[in-house]
């Protein structure tokens, strides 16, 4: 049998059971990997429940840094017999099956293209540990001992993160290595080790961070100036929350007083935590929510007023599976249509679209300057994938002379020099009016705000000219925020090419070792990846100078194709589509097969000599 | 409702503490129906915060949808107004309340807005004790949708339709105190002399001030079937389908000393009996104000007064031990954490 | 000066007061004109309040059967002294201004282009009936008695109208034709009767009748079956409940026992009506709710629930001024995407688009066919202008022999003889399953239904590629759905065109009458009026047909041209917006001057010698 | 919880009196934690089911979004089910409940499901005296999305982010009385004996029938902070972050007599005070149960029992005056007026 040889560049996949325990060691598996030098990234596959039920931990190595997912599975680490049968299956011919075989596995369910190897995991736990809970948590770091063997993985690496992860309780680090050595030490004794799959230090991660898109978001949130978060649990937001929360606790409590320069609500209901968010904005006060698809729906009505009263507002919305409460633990991009235009009548909002977790950090804090700037609706638009997975990133990075963008608001020394104050007169002709916050001045600025038509003094009003004139003023807006959102990223083909592809969000990095799949193939493409809508020129410049564009989205409906048709003009049989939303990250694979299908110049193409 | 308010101020108009004169703190013209008891609440809002020399610009004030969330623009012109969406006033007041702490917020609602649409947030802004001033407007209907049962509609009246309400009207103040309101009471619109003072208290009370008023409604009133007053008009519009002809009205007005119970006749000839709390009522008994409540209600009578009040009450920014500075306040210097704090994240994450 | 002077084409309009009992006499003034023969479109411009603002109603007279709205009035009838500044600046010059002269016009508003017609009303009233409020209605009824003789209306008619209306209280015939009287002889004694505008008796509304869109879309749910409604009131929509009601307790009450067969819910808000619906329809009943902008983005979340796990539902969305609270009593369509597309995921949803009452009634009933044919929640669009106004419409049709098409729903026969039951597997190819009903079978047949990812049998999974399958036949449906609705209805110009007009809803009349008025600018265009989305294949081909097609809508961002450009990846660039979004229904004129403006050939058609 | 279940059944397996056995009301293998108390929950509804001879097909279980929510996967499976969205099963029962009184309905909610997001739709359904049985599985958080704190969770309590509850809990049971419920009790999951007979009387009720079951979350138990008896756990998951180890624990049970109170200790070594009404209690006076359960309130107990129950109880079909005849079982003659009358309407309109 030929077994899959391969450096840097394989994918092991966990098979757990929920609750039992093998996040945290499957983590130190990453990290470890992470810390040799080596680009990794590891994904959460887990079921929509707490305990019991099967969960995988896929983790992707690839020296060259191509951080999207891949199918096929090299190595599968099994641990849990219920989903045995389709965890065999999974495995590439000539992969690993890394099993615990305290109980002997039915012979019907071998298959004679992959490696066995069995680790006698429970086994050894109920011999070196007595208390049952221990035997069963010790078992996920005895496969992640067997790997150090089995790979190759760097032992003292590994050990170094335990003996930090349990500095502040250090007698249970003698347990943890044990069960590393017991691991490592069954694996040497019984199979050649490495196997053909071998982990090599390297120094290609620089100063990269592993972080959850979250966690990064929260922090960006922080560095922002948000004081008030008000939200809701819906995965695969909640951790946005608890990450906000938890570091607020750190890094905004005053230290003498014990006071907190925050405020954190968990609201009644997603209804509620937007309205909460309103309020504290056209109070002044940076605020912002986390939800997901549902927690939009619900939010509409109030994300319109959001829009038409031009009350700022920072929503971010970690996507997932959808319609209706559709597979909340599974990754999409498929709120992209019922985000830009939420709300009944005319609106339209901005979208920013990180792709890595310092995007996440950086565009949420963006995303309050856009929102104060604009007196609008912003959102930031993450998926569960990039969410709630650690991805390698670039650092976190704060420009500490940076001045928060808090837009156009009157002080009362304003008021008090103004001749004229008028909420909705569009003085500077940018479509963007000046505001006031209650109790700014004893006497003047202050007004009323309303989801009604009103005119530019904020006064109610029905006169249709009126009605006009305010709704193409905030349309002006539109044109504005096209001049402050961040401007797409584009990389170019050596050669010549009528192709574009143009992606945004998570599928940043499949998308562009795509690019490389297919120049493989002979098919030469530029790329363009969108950071936000309105889209600026750029985008359209993009689309004109091409024959075809390929549009990369993970949803059924291309949701983003018809924003680029709707506000470009773009013809539609131009930009064709290559979707994925199996609930799973699009692959690179996927993405060149699907281009290569459905390229409308195929014919001419086989023709054509190829550079490959 | 007229609608030209003359402008003209007598120079001499007595001021309050702050120098503000009553008309200071009058709003814009109402355009509700002529009599409408939404207007007297706005008139005691007025008198209210004169006497209490609040300063106009340290009140915000905000409502949801409906004719009785409409009168913020009939009040306090020099304050800050937000009418946001219907029923969800409570939430835009919580956001607005943790960005300032330092605001006097009132707001205002219909029973339509509350116990409708509105029940989650009441219920959620009560169990956060929020510092508001919480009004209802109640009428027993949605005014401005023309005339619908809301859920305070008493049992058996009739609809604009003509069916007759067959569900228990809710008991806002009832369910405040059973919800642990650290603030409830009820009055009438048509009586300022308790109204005032009652608005006052739940300005002065830190924490979630509930004041559930009975405010008829002259169009759409739908206490019981009794069409006697305005036989004509009734037939005349019957017959007609085209529902538009609106009676001028009086606003009524009641004064009966506490401890006292008065009946008062509404528009539409049928009345209602209203009983107040006597002057010896200990209102920080929880419990006694339970039973006291259900007692009238079984007596088919409208218990007013100020109910309960708990003195150790304790809001939603000391339960969650935010500063004293308003967060709205604070800039880079106070909020962001800097290169250094994020160099050591950066690390943690490695 | 020039006085216009009209037969049967002219516009009238009275300023009233809010909540003074005009509408019922200037309801009786329409209704006397359709009685003549004339055809007549009545529309309210009324404020968001109950009493005392200024309120409008205009009454466009056509006897070629125009019935879009008109720009300018040609008569206008003022008891409205807060407007009147107002009022008098709206009338055309060589028009008339009838007023209450009991009180004298200000000098400095008198215009000299315009002919004032001075009437004592309220004098008059005072004089002749002792109850102030008998004073203050009977008003109404005097301007109506002067415009038997400035314009030449059948008094006869009017009287039969009177007692029509009052034949259950004939003491009130009296005092009203009284107060017809006064009004008349004071114009007769005072003016030259009639004035240059003038009614003639006509044959010209055949069989039609004079509805309000809202009662025709209530009876259409009462013919349809529908016997359960939630609604939670909101303006335009409110009175589709009212009607259903009110016609239900006349229809639908059983004659012996007095019970009623239908339900009738007042829900506590938005959320609750559709949930009631969704639960009504689950349970094998045809339920409705109906609503406006508000409401549909508060249903949001629910509707994603009843189009992925497939459960019929109607939801008539009455359209108004968006965003937000916007303009409630003005009308738009500016609801088009966030109904199309609504709730977040992948999600579109069909949608129907009434003209006429007569279609509100009609397409109602199919909407119920359409919902549970498709198991999908199926929109009628129709909008304020429609819904609350009084149209002349052909009359509401019934075919006794019509059987309700619950699509595919199985019996306990069906399912005593059935193999296997699969809630979600495609049998007949078509997209659409069987469902059942709870309490159908002792045995069989039972199902679990839930908007999260399921198999075909109604499981609950998170396997990906059981996902696809799901959505992928869902959007099968969704060509299914082409081949059952209504299609569009095309009238061809004379000679041969490179333009198309496209519209859709109420917008009907006034595009008409504009191609007739561009043809007089030596414009010829086809029109096509579209009835439903999705898009038949005869709206694709109407637009391959053309160089350019107007899409005429009213809103701001042409959403209606967003779907054609989506769904059938037509060229934008062919597409030109004609809009109007000022809350007032949109004129003939307007769309004529937009199409000659916008008209990218211009200059070549200026040169061409055209046919006028 | 074990993923295969044994499918064998014992032919001589008692059957009730229409011939079905026990396992003919269970349901799929549950996917909760080991030892959550919603499963004991289930099972008392098998339980109570199968005693009273349901009719499964007569029955339609539905429930919102939550680990509770999902239970009626786990039980009834010959039922047709519906689990809704987060917090709406009320609404959606109403509509079922509209289209054919003739089943049985089985509401299942969480206390996150009708406490926040669903409280007003909890609210109304009382006021509607819809006739269903709503069964708030009780476990003062939201166990699905990892242990936050429900408005139902004490004072006090200690969050999973290690946050303490600073609100007071909000008395569902309370709520329903003051609203005018007209059935109200309370149990608790590991309390068999007392909650099958509960659930019976609750389906035999016609009327909106409450049941608040408190029902322990053995993963994100909140109740207090005392966390001695997992420690090693605890530790091994807040070193790592990654908090994913789920202890299995068995189901808590307890029974004790009527009259008498248990202390209850839950699987984090905190326990709560059940306090079981008297055998003389009497179930039919509102103001007494009101009484009673705020007694319990202030000795920290939990009082469980039927508190309230209201013989006269008119349901809504009955209110509205609707027909015998289940609504969806009828077809176009009895529902299509025809054209003739539309003949007549049409003409109305000329
Ligand atoms: C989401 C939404 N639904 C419905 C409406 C329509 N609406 C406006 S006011 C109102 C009811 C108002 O009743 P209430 O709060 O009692 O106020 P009142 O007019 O009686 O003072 C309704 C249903 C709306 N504006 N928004
Ligand atoms: C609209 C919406 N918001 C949020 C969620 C996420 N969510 C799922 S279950 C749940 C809370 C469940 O708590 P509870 O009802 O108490 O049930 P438990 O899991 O504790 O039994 C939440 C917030 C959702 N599914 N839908
Ligand atoms: S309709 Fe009723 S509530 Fe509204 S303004 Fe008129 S009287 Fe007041
Ligand atoms: S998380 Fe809590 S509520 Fe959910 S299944 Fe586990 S124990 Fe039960
Ligand atoms: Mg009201
Ligand atoms: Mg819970």
């Amino acid at each position: 049998m030929l077994s899959i040889n391969a450096v840097n560049d394989f994918v092991v996949r966990f098979a757990n059971v929920n609750g039992s325990g093998s996040a945290s060691a499957n983590n130190m598996f990453a990290k470890a990997i992470f810390r040799m030098g080596i680009p990794v990234s590891p994904k959460n596959i887990f079921p929509s429940n707490i305990q019991g039920l099967p969960t995988w931990y896929e983790v992707r190595i690839n020296e060259k840094g191509y951080l999207g997912r891949r199918d096929g599975v090299d190595m599968m680490i099994s641990v849990n017999p219920q989903s045995i049968v389709k965890d065999i299956a999974a495995v590439k011919t000539g992969g690993y099956f890394v099993y615990d075989n305290t109980r002997k596995l039915h012979n019907e369910i071998i298959r004679d293209d992959i490696n066995f190897i069995g680790i006698p995991m429970m086994r050894m736990c109920m011999e070196h540990y007595k208390d049952p809970r221990k035997q069963q948590l010790f078992k996920n770091m005895v496969y992640v001992g067997a790997l150090t063997a089995l790979i190759d993985m760097d032992e003292a690496v590994l050990k170094n993160i335990i003996a930090e992860q349990f500095a502040k309780k250090p007698k249970l680090i003698p347990p943890n290595e044990l069960a590393i050595k017991l691991g490592a030490d069954y694996a040497r004794a019984n199979y050649e080790c490495p196997t053909g799959l071998k982990l090599e230090t390297r120094d290609a991660v620089g100063d990269h961070i592993m972080i959850e898109g979250n966690e990064a978001t929260a922090l960006g949130a922080i560095y922002a100036g948000a004081t008030v978060m008000a939200w809701y649990p819906i995965t695969p937001s909640t951790s946005v929350a608890k990450a906000f929360e938890t570091n607020c606790k750190k890094l905004r409590v005053d230290p003498e007083t014990g006071k907190k320069k925050y405020a954190f609500v968990q609201a009644e209901d997603e209804l509620a935590a937007i309205g909460m968010v309103i309020g504290a904005t056209w109070n002044g006060a940076r605020a912002f929510t986390a939800t997901s698809g549902p927690g939009i729906s619900l939010m509409s009505e109030f994300i319109g007023l959001a829009y038409f009263a031009e009350i700022p507002a920072v929503l971010i919305n970690v996507q997932r599976g959808g319609p209706s409460t559709g597979m909340p633990t599974r990754t999409q991009q498929p709120d992209i249509i019922s985000t830009a235009y939420a709300s009944h009548g005319d609106t339209k909002h901005v979208l920013l679209f990180p792709s890595t977790p310092a995007e996440c950090f950086e565009m949420t804090a963006t995303a309050f300057d856009l929102a104060d700037r604009l007196q609008t609706p912003v959102f930031v638009m993450s998926d569960l994938d990039l969410g709630m997975n650690n991805h390698m990133s670039p650092p976190l990075k704060w420009d500490d002379s940076r001045v928060y963008d808090r837009g156009k608001v009157l002080t009362a020394e304003d008021l008090e020099n103004m001749e004229e104050f008028g909420r909705y007169l569009d003085v500077d002709d940018d479509g963007v009016c000046y505001r006031t916050v209650p109790g700014t001045h004893p006497t003047k600025g202050s007004f009323f705000t309303r989801g009604t038509s009103r005119d530019e003094y904020a006064r109610y009003t029905e006169d249709g000219q009126v009605y006009v004139r305010v709704v193409d003023r905030i349309l002006k807006k539109w044109e504005t925020a096209k001049s402050l959102v961040p401007k797409p990223q584009v990389q170019w083909s050596e050669s010549e090419t009528k192709f574009g592809i143009l992606f945004f969000g998570t599928t940043n990095y499949s998308a562009l070792e795509a690019m490389e799949l297919l120049e493989e193939e002979g098919i030469q493409v530029n790329a363009m990846r969108v950071l936000a809508f309105p889209f600026t020129t750029e985008v359209e410049d993009f689309i004109d100078k091409h024959e075809y564009v390929f549009v990369i989205e993970q949803n059924r409906d291309a949701q983003f194709r018809s924003l680029l048709i709707n506000e470009l003009d773009a013809h539609p049989k131009k930009l064709i589509r290559v979707l994925n939303y199996d609930g799973m990250p699009i692959t690179a694979d996927n993405i060149k097969n699907q281009i290569v299908q459905k390229n409308p110049l195929a014919p001419q193409l086989a023709s054509k000599p190829t550079a490959s | 409702m007229s609608y030209i308010k003359p402008t003209f101020r007598h120079p001499t108009l007595p001021k309050n503490k702050i120098g503000f004169a009553k008309a200071d703190y009058e709003g814009k013209i109402s355009t509700l129906c002529a009599g409408c008891g939404h207007d007297s609440i706005s008139a005691s809002i007025v008198q209210a915060c004169y006497e209490m020399a609040v300063e106009p610009h340290k009140l915000a004030k905000l409502s949801g949808i409906g004719c009785s969330s409409k009168t913020p623009t009939y009040f306090l012109d020099n304050s800050h107004g937000f009418n946001s969406v219907h029923g969800r006033m409570p939430s835009v007041t919580t956001g607005a309340y943790m960005a300032n702490r330092d605001l006097i917020y009132l707001g205002v609602s219909g029973d339509g807005d509350t116990a409708s649409i509105g029940m989650g947030q009441f219920v959620h802004a009560i169990r956060r004790n929020l510092n508001m001033v919480y009004i209802v407007m109640n009428n027993g209907c949605y005014g401005l949708t023309k005339g619908q049962d809301s859920a305070t509609a008493d049992y058996g009246s009739i609809s604009k339709a003509g069916s007759k309400n067959m569900f228990q009207a809710i008991d806002l103040a009832g369910m405040a105190l059973e919800l642990g309101a650290t603030f409830v009471g009820r009055s009438f619109s048509g009586d300022k002399s308790q109204l005032v003072p009652m608005i006052k208290a739940a300005i002065s009370h830190p924490g979630f001030a509930f004041l559930d008023v009975i405010s008829p409604c002259v169009t759409f009133n739908n206490n019981n079937g009794s069409t006697k007053s305005y036989d004509f008009v009734r037939e005349h519009i019957e017959a007609t389908a085209a529902i538009d002809y609106v009676p001028p009205k009086a606003q009524i007005s009641v004064a009966y000393a506490e401890g006292q119970s008065a009946e008062v006749k509404l528009h539409d000839g049928s009345s209602i009996h209203l009983s107040k709390l006597a002057p010896h009522w200990n209102p920080s008994d929880r419990n006694s104000a339970v039973n006291r409540l259900q007692a009238a209600k079984t007596k088919g009578e409208v218990l007013t007064g100020l109910l309960y009040i708990d003195p150790e009450s304790q809001d939603l920014h000391e339960l969650q031990n935010t500063v004293g500075t308003p967060l709205n306040q604070m800039g880079e210097s106070e909020l962001c954490p800097g290169n250094e704090a994020l160099d050591s994240i950066n690390s943690s994450f490695r």
